[in-house]
């Protein structure tokens, strides 16, 4: 199953959460915003969905800026 | 609706605080935080501020380094306020929606919007931002946008809503200064919601001076990070803003034409005594 | 003989003492007494400004009130050097002697040399000031002479034995600023004595803004004494200083020409999801 | 006996010297630079330095100033 | 898309035409008719200006006096373009109505655009002025928008197919010069039609740096209707705007940090013969 | 003793004649002929310029090549006077030896007296300047000594005997314009013998600025020389100074710190008929 | 019969042209530009475009400006 | 005979006048200015001042300047 995370493509299991994927590397989800086919999911909702073929996730980092 | 370019000076500086919307600032200067030469750096450089609100940005995580150190992590003992930007947006809809990953990211509903027009010199599209802050407004964010030294688009900033309006005192990351400060002032007299210079101040004179004229706080961050010791940058840096400051309370005395002496101009002791009389 | 414009950053604050003939000063400000509406304000000022040395002038007495309040009463207590002037002198020879007598009523050897040449404007006659250094200089005084930012005149100042040069930023009394800061700042390149900016001076940005260029210290007195609160001036005018010097020992950012984002280029967020590469 | 006083003609006991001079108008001698016929009196001679007719003193004050 | 700031020299004076839509000037100085003491004077200075084009107001008449003198009467010998104005109108709707009954009135379907957002100030609203200039090009209007030193603003307008862009220098009346020079001189680097600077320019000095800048024309009222003798100072405008343009072209020299000898360095003249070798 | 800044507008352009000394002259600007790419394009330029005078320095002849084309040769069929200078002389000594040999190789006792006293920015020593004023004057020489914008300097210069006082702009061959022009200004309000400026003037701007103040005329050598286009910069440094001289004869408008329209307030049209009465 | 015109209120015979007001008023119509009820009348129609009651007319002519 | 000439030895004919030795040179004497051992000499006496030994001669000429 093909998803596309922050632009690129990505193979991932079926029925994968997106909490399982972001865990799986390592990034803490305290500290990121997520947006799933456009629309953000909370962090509360990030246990319960489930990713599918074809979606467009975004995950978004607070970096340094002015 | 209109401020006074030179108050009754009043209060001790201990009750001179800043509000902008629900948050109460004892510092009236604001930092960014890009641009440093490491993180240890810009922590030591924010504590020598006395900065109370720092501005962050919102990208995209590099997937092939999601352990890279955060920010975050070094900010998050220092105490901060967050400020998260829309840098890089330039549309409206671009803007909103960094807007609210950034809300989602940092769980703070201010941000500094920036819609840009210009890729080359960075600077503001105001009339997309205006329309960004009426949306942002409407949608319960407090919002701090990053503006051109345009008269009416602050005017249509603070209709729009506003928390505040952000002039730039010259290009960002240029360290120019206050190129257009007869703009930036005609904005504080004009203006009701607090004025914070944004963007292009070089050194700590620049501060003082857009203090002296009523600005109520200013925002920097290259002059800062990209000076050689930007913690001893950071120390002038707030020297200057509470120095322009407090002048702007004690009231300046008034530019004179015509040279007048410090010294009493009587009994001036003559040349020789056999002049006297 | 040259001093550096932008020294590499150095030391802590509390190293950067300047020093002046046989004197060390903590503060870059020095501060003079005239033109206060009190006493009582004048030493709150000063007390304020944090300054180590002020100064005073000399005048015939008036014997018609020889029990009139002395500004000696008021500034015995706090401790500060005294630094009396020639101010009303035009000539060589009235300036030596009112030198003399300033020596002889406050047992210093410090001497602000002013000689004047023209009543309008108070402008520095500089080739009498340079001959009246010499004598003075001859005499066992440590001379600080007022002068105009005439850079030949600055030089022939320090060849005549002149502690420190003191150009004017504009006319006494007038708070106009800086008006010739490019002529300053030839001075401090190439004078190797400090180099003190008296007179004209009007807000902390004007001070910070000569500190910055390498300018070792200030001599303010009107813009305080004039401020509708002289002593939260005198305390704006401090911050000034320091701010200035803390940046020119931190080393400013180089100006640049073109914008410069402070948030990173990369990963910007997209319009939409829909939008991605 | 007529002596000029910064300037101002006054009459004076012959053998007056300049400390008694100073001390009958209340001047603080610690306060003050004394020149007579031009030349600067110390401190410590205004005691034994007597005043004579057509003499010309100074008596020099500080002042706030800038 | 962009032009240069420093041309390689070209061409002979005679060859340099402005063109702008499909009217071609000689002279680079547009002149405002307003605010003389008298119609005569002002033919007089319109003839000193050497202009080609001057600007005019549409008003509803006064039906109390309807016989009243026309500007029209002394303006028709002048054989100037005419270029009428939307002064006074802040809305786009009411600018549009003006630009119709102005081109019913005048002839011409030229029209300076003009739409203010602030009264006190006459600041443009320059929002309002793009949409304004959308719709009058759409009508087939040739138009001439007013508007601030914003860059975003005059590029808007560009793409909104203005025929020229004209940034002010200064507030409407106020003669205070070129206050944001550098905005002005972004606009020149960044905008492809011609770019008039209009509003605010006092004296002929300001008139000739915004053309050595690249400004492709000045328009001027004011600074010409209130001198004590406006011929004359029309004439100075005149060639003060020669002779920025000449310089623009001529390409100046680059200024330079150090000074450098206009005199020979080598045989200078030995103080004595003696010393000679 | 004491000029106008704002003179009543007077006369006709064409009595606006300058005097200095026995010499009248309808052009108030004066050129120097140093550093032109070549002799043909330095009388190009002088021609384009319009000035009844030039200025040429002195020096040791080359016997390596005693025949080589003099500068005179050029000069000669333009019918300007020449103003001889002292340039290269550091010390009284020295310039007046220079002025006694350029009487010589000349023929005229006019000199433009330079006595620098640093090498690095080429500042004058107005101190040795004064002095070998005094002794030129006393020799007969018509002297326009070269100074600082220093005010007391040039009152000295006047009292010696000057015919005219050129303080500079900026250094010599910087082209950075009117650095101090308060100084200027200052000097012009004093000094009663006519003020040339002399020296930095960059652009036709600054020139104009200048005259503006009641400067009396202006010596340009560099921003000519150097421009790429020496003739047509020139003509345009020729327009620059007419177009202030103009100005300073038709008396600029006062500044005003508010707007004001240059259209009538009343009889706006309104933005619908409806909306009438 | 009433009209409005440049905002004030006039009376006038029913049946006048726009031209036969103007000329009425020595308005020189090569000189003004005019609206009837928010419509630019061109100038060739004044002629015979007649004012009924209520109408609102503006009547705008060129004036010195900058 | 030697003399200096700017500064430069130069070895010449006893008896020769200023004026021959330019002429020598093709140097035209309306164009210069002459110092003989720091005293000018104007140009009418050129033809009639000779050197001698030790002379110092200064030739200075008019050149572009500003």
């Amino acid at each position: 199953m093909r998803v596309t995370v922050n632009g690129e493509p990505q193979d991932i299991e079926p029925g994968t959460t997106i909490r399982a994927f972001l865990e799986a590397r390592d990034i803490d989800i305290r500290r990121v915003a997520v947006a799933l086919n456009d629309h953000i999911v909370p962090r509360e909702r990030l246990g319960d969905t489930r990713l599918a073929d074809g979606d467009v996730l975004e995950i978004i980092r607070v970096v340094a800026g002015g | 609706m209109t401020k006074q370019a030179q108050p009754q000076a009043h209060g001790q500086p201990e009750d001179d605080r800043l509000t902008i919307a629900d948050r109460t600032f004892s510092s009236r200067l604001f930092v960014g935080t890009g641009k440093y030469p490491s993180f240890e750096t810009m922590v030591k450089a924010i504590q020598a501020s006395g900065t109370e609100m720092v501005t962050v940005a919102v990208r995209y995580m590099n997937l092939d380094n999601p352990g890279a150190e955060s920010v975050l992590d070094y900010l998050a003992p220092l105490q901060c306020h967050l400020l998260p930007n829309t840098a890089g947006a330039t549309t409206v809809k671009q803007a909103v929606r960094m807007a609210h990953l950034a809300r989602e990211a940092t769980g703070t509903n201010w941000i500094k919007l920036e819609v840009i027009g210009d890729d080359r010199t960075l600077w503001p599209d105001t009339a997309q931002t205006v329309e960004a802050t009426r949306v942002l407004v409407e949608e319960g964010f407090v919002v701090l946008p990053y503006t051109s030294p345009d008269l009416v688009a602050a005017i249509r900033l603070e209709e729009a809503g506003a928390a505040a309006v952000m002039p730039l005192a010259a290009p960002i990351g240029t360290g120019q200064g206050l190129l257009d400060w007869v703009g930036i002032r005609r904005i504080v007299e004009r203006v009701s919601v607090p004025v914070v210079v944004d963007a292009g101040l070089g050194v700590p004179s620049d501060a003082a001076k857009a203090m002296e004229m009523g600005v109520d706080a200013v925002l920097i961050n290259t002059a800062i990070a990209l000076a050689q010791d930007p913690p001893k940058m950071a120390a002038a840096m707030k020297y200057g803003v509470v120095a322009g400051r407090q002048a702007y309370l004690a009231g300046r005395m008034p530019v004179r034409d015509e040279a007048s002496p410090s010294s009493p101009a009587a009994g001036v002791i003559r040349e020789t005594a056999a002049a006297g009389s």
